[in-house]
Order: C-alpha cells, then structure tokens, then sequence
C-alpha cells in the first residue's frame, strides 16, 4: 500500500442520504495518483454522456494529491472534478488552502458526492464520524458568514470548511466553491454543481497521520526546494502584484474582447503600475499562504467597511471588464464576488458583455430596469454582479453565463458574446499572442488560468544571456529536451517557433496533470518564472514519499494517462478537433494588430493544431489513437469508445 | 552567578502567512521513526487562524495542566480581536490542541533539544515570522530551602 | 444536548490604563476575611505592563502547571513586541505569577463564582478594558470511557 | 497599630553604605499621617537650618501616603520630601505612578535617604531585602534605558523605578526625578538632591499584604467614588486636553512673563484648539492612570523618531514659553526634558528667559556659541533644553536656574528673572488673575502645580445655575461652609470676594495637606473639576480603612498640624511676610490690565494677606501663634522657634 494513501474514499448520496466508505484501490493509485487521476477516472466511469451536468447523476468529486498533506512545500492542493454544465464536458478546479490536507488527515484520499438532496444540507466530515446535517439556517448567508456558523455549529474552529454562496444557491452557472482566504474552486461551474445537490457546506477535520515512506530522503528534498524558495527570485510578493497589473492591463482584451482602445485608456493604462504599487504597499495588510507554502501569493487588503478581501495577482482583471482603474474598486470587485460565491473572471466578462451590448443597442434601458450600463462606472459593474447573484432583471439573463445569455437576448448579441466552449474565457492575451489562444483552444478545461506559464509569458521575451542564466541556475522546470526551445527564444513578433508551441503545449497539459494529481501547487511546478520542483525532483519527491518507485519516465507515463483519459472523456462527450479550432472567436483571426506583431493565419492555426495532436498521439480529428490509448493503459477506453462507435484509429 | 540558557521562539505574528508548515515538520521532526509522517494534531507549534478577523498567531506547545480555565477570555489589541485560547501554549483538557491525538499524551515545545537540531520550525519558516534566540541568563544561586 | 455555562472576560488590551485597580479589587475580595487586604500578588488577574513599549494586557490566571517552559517566546503583534509571558495565564514555576506569596499556591481566576459576585475587575474597570459575557454552550454528552 | 500602616520605615546611609530598618510611631501616625505628614516631621526633626539643601546632611525623604496601595480609587501616591536648594526652604514633590504601593507591599511606609555616596548608586529594595548597588554603569543613561537595565539586573520586570537623568546627574537645580509614563517627583530640585547624593536610582518590589480595618465600609466607600468616576462629568480624558490647551494658552504670561502679544499671536492662540483636537485625535495611543485610577489623565503619544512620551493637560505650556504653536513639538519638548530628567515647567521658563534676554540684548552671541536666540523656533528651544541638561556653554549658567543665572548674568537680567521665591514658576495665569498670583505666593511650596485648583479656575465662572448644579450634584469638595462663596460667585471683574480667595486659599493648604498625607491623588480631593472624594468622605475612608476614628473635625485638625508644622519650618529657615507678599514680580501690580480685569492694589494684597494669616492662626509676620502651634500639638515646634529665638505671640 502506498504510502501518503489514506486508503479510504467516502461518497456520500445525498438523494438517498446514505454514506458510504470504500476501501481505495491501490493499483488506481499506482495507475491514476489521486487528485486529478482519481477524479478524471471516476467521471469516466460514472458519468457517462447520458449523465446531464445538472441531474442527480452528475458527481462532486473532491480528491486530494497523493502528496498534499506531506511535508512537501506547496503539497496542499486538492481538485473537484465534475461534469460541467456550463461546457458539458470534463471539468476540473483546482482548490488550495486547507481542505485537501484535512480530508486526507479524517481519512479519505476521496470524497465523492453524488445525488440530490431535497433540502439544503451540508456534511461534517470528523474523522471516522461523518454526518449529514441540516443547512436550511445557513441557506442566504455568504461563505464568511457560512464558514464562521458552520464551525460554531460543530464546535471546532479548526474545521475546514468550502461552501456556496448565494450565486450557488441561486444556479448561477459561474458560481463558485468558496473556501476563504481566497481560495476557491472558482472555474467552470463548480458552485452551480454543489448548489443544484442542494449542498451549502463540507467541514472537515481530522487528525489521523499522513505516513510518508523515505523519511530522511524527503525531508532532504523538502530542504532542497526551500532552499530554492528562500532565495530572492522566488518570493511572489516581492515582485510586487503591480508589475502584472501593468502587464495584464497591457495584454488586456478592452471592451469585451474588441480590444478597443483610445489614448485616454492608454494614459490610464500607463499610469496604472505606479498607482496600483502604491495602493498595494498601503493597504496591503498580510501575505497569505496555502498550506505548507511560503510563497503568498494571496494578498489580504483590508477595507474598512467590510473587513478583509484577498486577492492574488490579478487585481487589473476589474479594470479590463470595467476601465475603472482603481485599485480600490478592484478590491470592492473581488470582494462582492467572494461574497456571493462568483467567479471574478466570469462575472467581469459578464459586466463587460452587458455594458457592451448596451452600447451597442442590444441592450436598453427596459431589459436593465433603467440603469444606463456604461464604461467606467463602478457602481454600475458592482451593482450588476449583484444582479447576477440574486438572478434579478438582466441579472438572472447574465447569471446563465454569456454563452447561453447571449442566446436568451438575442438581437445580435451571440455575435458579442466571446467564450471558448461555452466558457467565459480570461480577457488578458487572447487577442494579442497566438500560442496563448493555441493554449487555451486545446486545454482540456476551456480556460487559461495559470495555463499560460511564466515561460512563455515571461521568460520567453526576456534577452538571449537572461534566459540562459535561467536555465543554468536550476528554474527550467520542463524536460530536458525543451530546453533548446528557450534558449532560441522568440522571433521578431515576439512569437515563439511553432514547434516550441507544441511542444511546450503538450509538455503543459502533463505538467498540470502532475500538479493535479499531486496536490503540488502549478506555482512550483511551471505557473510561476521561478519554479521549484522539475519534473525530474517530482518523481524523486513521488518515490520518496509515497515509496512506489516511480523515475521521470514513470511520471510522465502517468501524466499521458490521465491527459488521454481527459481527451477521451471529452471525445466520448462529442469534442472533436472543430471544437478545438473554432473554440477561440473568430476575430482572433480578423484582426490587423499593431507591428511588430503579426496577423493569425488560419493555415498556420491548422498546422499547429496537427502537430500538437501529432505529439500527444492523438489522430486529426483530436481522438487518441489506439496505440496512445493502450500504451497509457486504457484498453478499457478502447472498449467503451467502440461500443459507443467511436473508433479510434 | 550561575547562568543557563533560555531558548526563544520570537514570533512575528504580522508576518506570519499562516501556511502551518512550521506545523507539519514539528510533528514530522518529532515523529518515530523521524520523518514518518505529518500530523499536526502532533505539532508542538499550532497556528491560530482566525481568517475572518486577519489573526494568526503561532503558538509554541507550553506545560502541561490538568485542569482547564474556569473563565475564558478573548483579547482585543490595536483593535483587532484574538480568541480565547489564541495565545495559550498550555496543554489542556478544555481543547485537543498540543496532547497527542488518541493518546491524549501531552505535548510540549523542546526548542528541538530531543532532536538535537535547530528548532526546525524557525528553519522552515520562510515567511520569517519565527526567529531563533539563544540568551545567556543569569539564575540566582538556589539557596536550599529551610527545613 | 447537555449545555454548560462558559464565562468570558473580554479584554480590549487598547483601553487598558495599565492602573492595576483590578489587581487591587481581585485580591481584596478573595482575602480571608474578605476585604482585609490589597496585595497583587495575590491577584487573580495581573496587567502585564511594558511602558516602554505601549503594552498593557490584563491577564487572568489560568490553570496551575509544575513545569516551565523549555523553549520561551517573543510574539509581535501589528509591529509591538510582547514579553515572553505577557499572554500566559499559566501559574507555573518560572515566575512568582498567579501563585500565593509566601506559601506558593497556584491561584486562578474563578469569575468571582466563589464570592459570589459577578467578576469584580470588570465592574471595577472604569477603563472599560475588561467586560463579561456569559454563553451558554452545548457540549457533547460525556460517553463513559472504556475501562 | 493603624492597619494600613507597614510600620516599619527605611533608612539608607549613603556615606557610610548602613541600611537600617526602624519600627515607625504608630502615635506619629496617628498625628501626622504618613506622607506629606511624615515627611514634614522628619524634615523639621532633622534637616534643621544649619542644614544646607546640597550638604551630605539634607535628606531625600520618599513617604506613600497612609491609604497609598489600598482599594480606594485614586490612592496611590507618594511624596519626596527635602530641603529644595532652589528655595533654600521645605519643598515637598508629589509622586503619582506605582512607587508609593510597591513600597508599602515591600513593608516600608516611609525611605529616608541621608549622606552621599562617593560613587554613583542605586538602591535595589525587594521586600525585605535591600541592597545598595554600584550604578557607575547607568551613569549618563536615561531613565527610560536605567528603568529598563535595573529591571533587567534585578531581574524583575515588575519592579518599580525612580531614577534620575542627565540634569539630575549634573546637579541641574530643576532637575527631576524620573518614574515612567510622564509620572515624576518634577518641581522644586527632587532630582538635584538625588543627584547630589549620587543616587542613580532606586527600583522596589514587594508582596507583603496592604491590611484594611473596616472591609465592607472601605468596599462600599469605594464603590461610591467609582460610580462618581463612571459618570461622563468625571472622565478627564473626554474633556479633551485640548480644552486646557485654549485655557492654558489664554491665560499664558507669554514673552517671559512680559504679556506682550501681537495680533499674530493672537490668531495663532485662537488657532489653537482645533489644532490641539486635530494633533491629539490622531496621534494619542493611550490613556494611561496611576495605581487604582481610572481618571486617565495622562496621554500617550506616538513619536515615530523617538518612542512614546506622556502629556498631561499641559501641552500649551511649550507653546507659551516658545511661542512655537504646534501639539508636536509640545510632545518633541515634553520628551527631551523626560529624557534629561528636567522640569518641563522651568525648562520652558529657563527658555523664554533666555531668548528675552538675548533679544534685549543682554545675551549676545558670544554667551550662546553663536545661537541666535529668537522666538517661534523650535530648534532654539530644543538645544537649549539639551546645553542646560549637559550643563553647555549657556545651558550651565541657565542650568542653575532663573534666578540664579540671572545674578550670574548681571546686566540687569535680574529684572528679568521672574521666580517666586527664587523658584521658576508656572507661566500661566499669574499675571491675569490676582487670586491665582496669591495663592502662589501664600502656598508652602512655591508653586502654582495643581494649586489653584478648578473651583476657582473654571467653576467660579461658570453661570449661577452652573454653579448650583455643581454643589447640588455634590461635586462641591471642601467643607459646608464655603458653599456660599461659590453660590456668590465673581464679580464682573472675574474676581472672587476677598474673604472666598482667603477661604478658600486656607482651605486648600489643608486639602493638599491631606490628599499628600493620605496618598489620595488631589484630583479627588479638589484640583480636578469633579473631584470625587470630599473632606468628608476621606475622613470615612481614613476610618473605614486604617481603623482609626478620624471624622471631619479631626481630619482637619491633621491636616491643620501638617500646615502649621510646615510653616513653622520655614519661618524656622527664616521666612517671613516680606517673602511672601514680594515673592509675586512686582510687575503683576504695575501692569494696567484690559477691561474687564483691574489693576492689583498693593493694599489690596496686604489686606488679603492679613486676613488669610488671621483665618490659618498666624500672626502679621506669618509666624504660628503660640495658641495655633498649641491646637496643633506642635509645643516642640515652640520650644524649638524659642530656643533659636524665635518668639511665636
């Protein structure tokens, strides 16, 4: 039995209202890890196409890495995996804080939610004791106000607790799993599922061990990676939040995608580093980190008339939707949002779609209750997503998310309204670099949060000595082989070689998979410009912690696996490589951008495509191949993709 | 004049991220066999959260006691409120903090003497909330008690 | 569900006037006879005062511990440093606090249950530093331990 | 034996390294109270003409008042008791903090301090245990820094401290001595003596019991003066120090006494309160009290530069002597002076003295090191403090304070130099109402501090219902008798009846008499406006808590025995009616006032002298008449004044 491993997973049913613990299947682990692997091979098996996201069927599966919990720095994460009802395909979102390493310490690699309880509800997980408890009180409040009830109610201030808020409640279809501290389980709909199972709250506590195999090898490794963190060029909050204002605003899609921009913006936009470092430095009141993490990348500001918000490097995101460029409204923006338990993103490419079809006349003053939706007003982006929340006026049209509101208004407004399957998709760089839209329209989740990296964000554009000095000094987190990809660098356009596209890409889908089913933060993992942990330490930190032996090759087999047991589900769901190419809006491709950059060409996107498909082993259509499917082991899949008529080739 | 050392575990609470790693290689480091697991219900360092209020507090496991506190107090400084048992470092019934769990064996901050190492929590607190300070003190002479 | 009564003394450390009336009225009334005598040493409640530092912090004594603290702490709060007792409510070997002058007894702070009276350092708290509150609590029932 | 009462006092040899514990006279006791009473006896018992203030032979006398370290609200005060080599006469300094109880808890009412230690000492008292110790190593340190290193060598943080600084070191005249938090024993040279004996310090702790006779009574006593305390009327912290700034600065006798004001400063005195409020709301950390006092007259405020410092309501005083009208700077001088261990009172004086010197030209520039001596310049009065504290260029001539700098000076300063019996006197007032000039010039320290009270100040100009609800409300502190004077009030010159200022300037001797006897703050006894503890009830409280039956009649016939010795004393030291009446500068009845105030009469003044030596018992010249002396069972004061040929008629 692998070590790290609690060895028990836990559903509980809550239209039956039954609680079931299961011994786990070590073999699984050894195939699958936990996390992401575990998550990815329950849907596959449960939720089959037949399963609507928003029946009783759909499952809410939060598992743990199978080293969150260890003494690993950055080893706290835990995923909830589901169906998504706002794409209708896979889903995952990742949750830091506290919750995964306490799942693990009551006991369960796993929990497992499935069914529909007739009224609200919420668990407490306390070790062995597990208990369905009424929620009914605790319906209406905000995930503070939940969390602080909740953990009265069980008598344990230590509990930890994830919990919707009104925009769950309400099926919001952005809501969110809110933890605290900003933490949550923010994309894809992850709140909507929780909510329409009439869940409102999990608590959890426990105090069992988390046995690890190697004991002086991992404390080894352990000290090699803090040692890594305890230098200057790893510490997040350092490198003050400011400097991604400036240059998220810089990447940023304005006016809803159009990438409009006059000269007042651009002064405001050049403006913006100096005032959002200043407001940063002054009401910036504590760096907050994940469990066994000490790189803060969550900052806590305080405002005085509701007490503590948190964001982490995104604090320009309200700006983009909004162009009101005030640090202050950002946090009043971020703070609304955890309030009702929305997503930031969703809920400002929402504000930004409104205010746009407002413009544009598709929207009036009729459809909004007589408020005039405009740029730059605060009150009327603040006052919008409470709208959302509450599902009132215009409100509940927004709250099906932009995919299906646009559908509901009609008029035009499907032309405005920019997602990526069906997603609200992030306003930053879509437009403006080609081998991120590359990224986004082949990730297996349709969105680009953290998917971006560093490497190519950042480090990519740095000058030729810069990224070599990179390389020396131990930050290149990926194989070997792609080392040559940086140290060429990018053409005058500040494009990357498509080659490096692809493969970075590819290498990409695996690093996250590793992070995900490791608990093990994406920040040390290629997220972040100064990443910890490659993928070489990771296996040594798998085989020193959980006692399989598990070398780079192993990781990376298992990485292919769950990324083509990902791809399968979804090819099982009907995603084909259409899907993938015409996921990203088509004025991606109309556009005539300022030099040096260069126009996107529909030919170039194509050839990226086949050969991103080509390394990963999948055929032209996007479908694993058979000998990709049975070198990862999923000679299962196989079967259940031809009895289905899906043949993969 | 006689001298002994105190060991002190200052703590910058305003730093502190309250990540709890300073929790995980506590009970890590004290585990038998050393290093065989992570259990923070066997830290001897515990950190108060109170994330609605900004509160974090790391506090060192201190003595035993068998009784626990009649009244109970909650401590409000520079405006911001600090629960009941936030800068305790006792072992006490009334709570599960600082006593193994299942055991119920009381636990108690050796500064890593039983280890004979640095204290580790201070090593592995990058946030620097934790310092180390070794201090000569002096002691009176005992002078042996009258019969 | 069985409840108890938990009772609580608030203490706003930034009210504190640092006047030690508390002290005062706290040993009076628990002398025998009572009112027969001031002596905060004899307090149940103590004010950790470090004038140079702006810190003042009414402390009440907790339960009795024979042991001192190995490793000792420092903890800073918004930018403040406070002693490395300055929050303890242990009566405990390392200091004379919260135990009995002369004859050692470890004190503790009974919320005046004993003299029958509501907690005498929170009426005499011109300051307002000090306040009670009383909260009923529900506690799990006891189930007998196996033997 | 009076419970209370320690019974046992200290006596400290300093040149010959003896310590000696004496059982104390209970009978003693009974008569003088300990205190201000005790040491009057010991001073008038041994520290005799031939004395002389700075001989080895002049005692440093430390008494805590008989109801010191009790449960009574306000009590907790001690007095330093000494021959001042200012005055040359009896001077007694009121010590407020936590020395007083720590004291009696070490079992001593009363430490006398005799000879001189060759080297630098401190005295180290714990209980029973006392210890003189070498100090050689907190020479030079202030007393903050030789607070906390003798807290450190004696290894107790709970021990109490007095310590002297620079200036008492340097035999500065009007140097203190330093307890903490803007607690000293300040006027008159208490520092000066210490120094003289080379006596760096001396740090107390204590656990013995403070014993009370009647346990319910003194419970219930107390709680009435709480509950007077709890009321809005009685928290001085409410009525803001700014207040007291406009008043202060009002009746301030600015250019040195000359009460000459431009129409600038007359703007920046009515600019003043708002910004007193302003500086005072923003910057004040705490309101700090003295032991078992809520009051809460001292103010913390926060230098970012330098630490904490503590005001009482006196922070116009700097702006009076400077003209410097700016709350932080008052806080910089308060600080500097508490860092020297200085008089903040002299120090300010010694400083308006010298600018106007140096602006008629009687100081040049050769006096100064080429500082230009001027008004309105907060660096000039700074480095002034600090020559005089070093004893520097300038600074040791002023540092033996106004009048005698000024005979050093010569060339007429000595018109300039305004002292009250060669004592630097408070600058506020004594120019702009006649009966605050003579109750400074009758008082038996020569001092306005806290003298004058806020029957006269504030409340005898309130309205006539005021003035009613006061006394109705019980506020009205001295005995029945003089209600009606107050009911009466001033006439529209603001000026009390002659035979109320007599009165009450009796009254007030033997109210300060017993407040400094008992250890009972004077802001319950008179000086505050909502004084919490009538003669009356102190008497109650003197009953109920030492066991003794003191009712009203007697407390007064103590508190007339303390006055009477006092004066005896001095007249002994050769004091006579000449020194009082002339000690006022002559200039307060050459001035012609502004309507509606009048000119002083010279006969006027002799006519209130005459009737005020007549109410106390003494004759035309001031001396205790035999029958007076008799009352007060003073026969060994005539047989002494005999002996040395002094007749009392």
């Amino acid at each position: 039995m692998p070590y790290c491993w609690m060895g028990t997973d836990l559903e509980v049913d809550l239209s039956c209202g039954t609680i079931e613990k299961r011994a786990g299947d070590a073999g699984l682990v050894r195939d699958y890890l936990t996390g992401k692997g575990a998550g990815a091979k329950i849907l596959w098996d449960r939720v089959t196409p037949e399963v609507d996201a928003l029946s009783p069927d759909n499952l809410f599966i939060i598992s743990s890495g199978i080293l969150t919990g260890t003494v690993i720095p950055g080893a706290g994460h835990s995923t909830v995996t589901y169906k998504s009802p706002i794409t209708g395909i896979y889903c995952i979102s990742n949750l830091g804080g506290f919750f995964g390493p306490e799942l693990k310490r009551a006991g369960y690699d796993t929990l497992v939610v499935s069914g529909k309880s007739p009224t609200p509800v919420y668990l407490w997980i306390n070790g062995d004791h597990v208990e369905i408890r009424d929620a009914s009180h605790l319906w209406g409040k905000d995930p503070e106000e939940t969390r602080q009830l909740v953990r009265q109610e069980v008598k344990n201030s230590r509990a930890q607790v994830i919990c919707i808020g009104l925009a769950g409640e309400n099926r919001v279809y952005n809501a969110t799993v809110e933890h605290g501290t900003g933490d949550c389980a923010g994309r894809g709909g992850t709140g909507m599922v929780m909510g329409d199972k009439n869940l409102k709250a999990i608590a959890v506590y426990g105090t069992k061990d988390i046995q690890m195999a190697d004991r002086g090898r991992l404390f080894d490794l352990s000290e090699i990676i803090l040692k890594k963190l305890s230098g200057n060029r790893s510490v997040i909050v350092e490198n003050s939040a400011a400097t991604y204002y400036r240059t998220g605003i810089r990447w940023g899609d304005f006016c809803n995608f159009s990438g409009e921009r006059g000269p007042e913006l651009e002064a405001q936009i050049r403006d913006m580093k100096r005032k959002a470092s200043d407001y940063m430095q002054q009401h910036r009141s504590r760096e907050i980190g994940c469990f066994n993490c000490a790189l803060r990348c969550k900052h806590e500001y305080r405002n005085p008339d509701s007490g503590y918000t948190f964001l982490k490097c995104a604090p320009y995101y309200p700006a983009i939707c909004t162009q009101v460029f005030d640090p202050a409204f950002s946090v009043q923006f971020y703070q609304i949002c955890n309030k009702y338990g929305l997503d930031i993103y969703a809920a400002g490419n929402m504000v930004a779609f409104a205010i746009d079809l407002y413009q544009r006349g598709i929207l009036t003053k009729e459809d909004t209750d007589g408020m005039h939706l405009e740029w730059r007003n605060p009150e009327v982006a603040l006052a919008l997503i409470e709208k959302i929340a509450k599902r009132e006026g215009i409100g509940d049209v927004l709250a099906d998310g932009t995919y299906r509101a646009a559908r509901r208004i009609g008029k035009g407004a499907e032309e405005r309204a920019i997602t990526v399957k069906k997603m609200d998709v992030y306003m930053s760089g879509l437009m403006h670099r080609h081998h991120i839209a590359f990224m986004v329209a082949h990730n297996d989740k349709a969105d680009l949060m953290k998917l971006e990296g560093s490497t190519f964000s950042v480090i990519m554009h740095l000058p030729q000595e810069a990224r070599e000095a990179y390389v020396r000094e131990g930050w290149f987190a990926y194989p070997k082989e792609l080392e040559k990809y940086l140290i060429e660098g990018t053409d005058e356009t500040h494009t990357p070689p498509a080659e490096a596209v692809c493969q970075f890409k590819a290498h990409d889908l695996e690093q996250f998979a590793l992070a995900d089913a490791t608990g093990i933060c994406v920040y040390y993992m290629h997220f972040w410009m100064y990443p910890a942990i490659s993928r070489a330490l990771l296996a040594e930190l798998l085989t020193a912690a959980t006692g399989m032996d598990i070398d780079e090759a192993e990781a990376t087999r298992i990485a292919r696996r769950i990324v083509n047991l990902v791809r399968a589900y979804n090819v099982r769901e009907g995603l084909r490589r259409k899907d993938d190419i015409d996921s990203i809006p088509k004025h991606v491709f109309e556009r005539n951008p300022p030099a040096p950059e260069v126009k996107l060409d529909r030919d170039v996107w194509n050839k990226l495509t086949d050969r991103f498909y080509e390394i990963r082993g999948w055929d032209k259509e996007g479908i694993p191949t058979r000998q990709t499917l049975t070198e990862s082991g999923l000679d299962y899949v196989i079967e259940d993709l031809e009895r289905r008529g899906i043949r993969a080739s | 004049m006689a001298t002994r050392k105190i060991k002190y575990i200052n703590i910058d609470a305003d730093k502190c991220s309250g990540c709890r790693l300073c929790e995980s290689i506590c009970s890590a480091s004290h585990a038998d066999p050393p290093y065989s697991l992570v259990n923070p219900g066997r830290s001897r360092i515990r950190v108060f959260r109170d994330e609605d209020n900004d509160v974090y507090i790391p506090v060192l496991a201190g003595p035993y006691t068998d009784v626990e506190c009649l009244g109970r107090n909650t401590v409000m400084v520079k405006g911001k409120e600090y629960g009941e048992c936030s800068f305790c470092r006792a072992s006490c019934p009334s709570r599960d903090l600082f006593r193994e769990p299942e055991t119920d064996i009381p636990l108690k901050c050796d500064t890593c003497e039983s280890i004979n190492s640095e204290p580790l929590c201070v090593k592995w607190c990058l946030s620097k909330c934790l310092t180390f300070e070794e201090v000569e003190e002096e002691v009176e002479e005992e002078t042996p008690a009258a019969a």
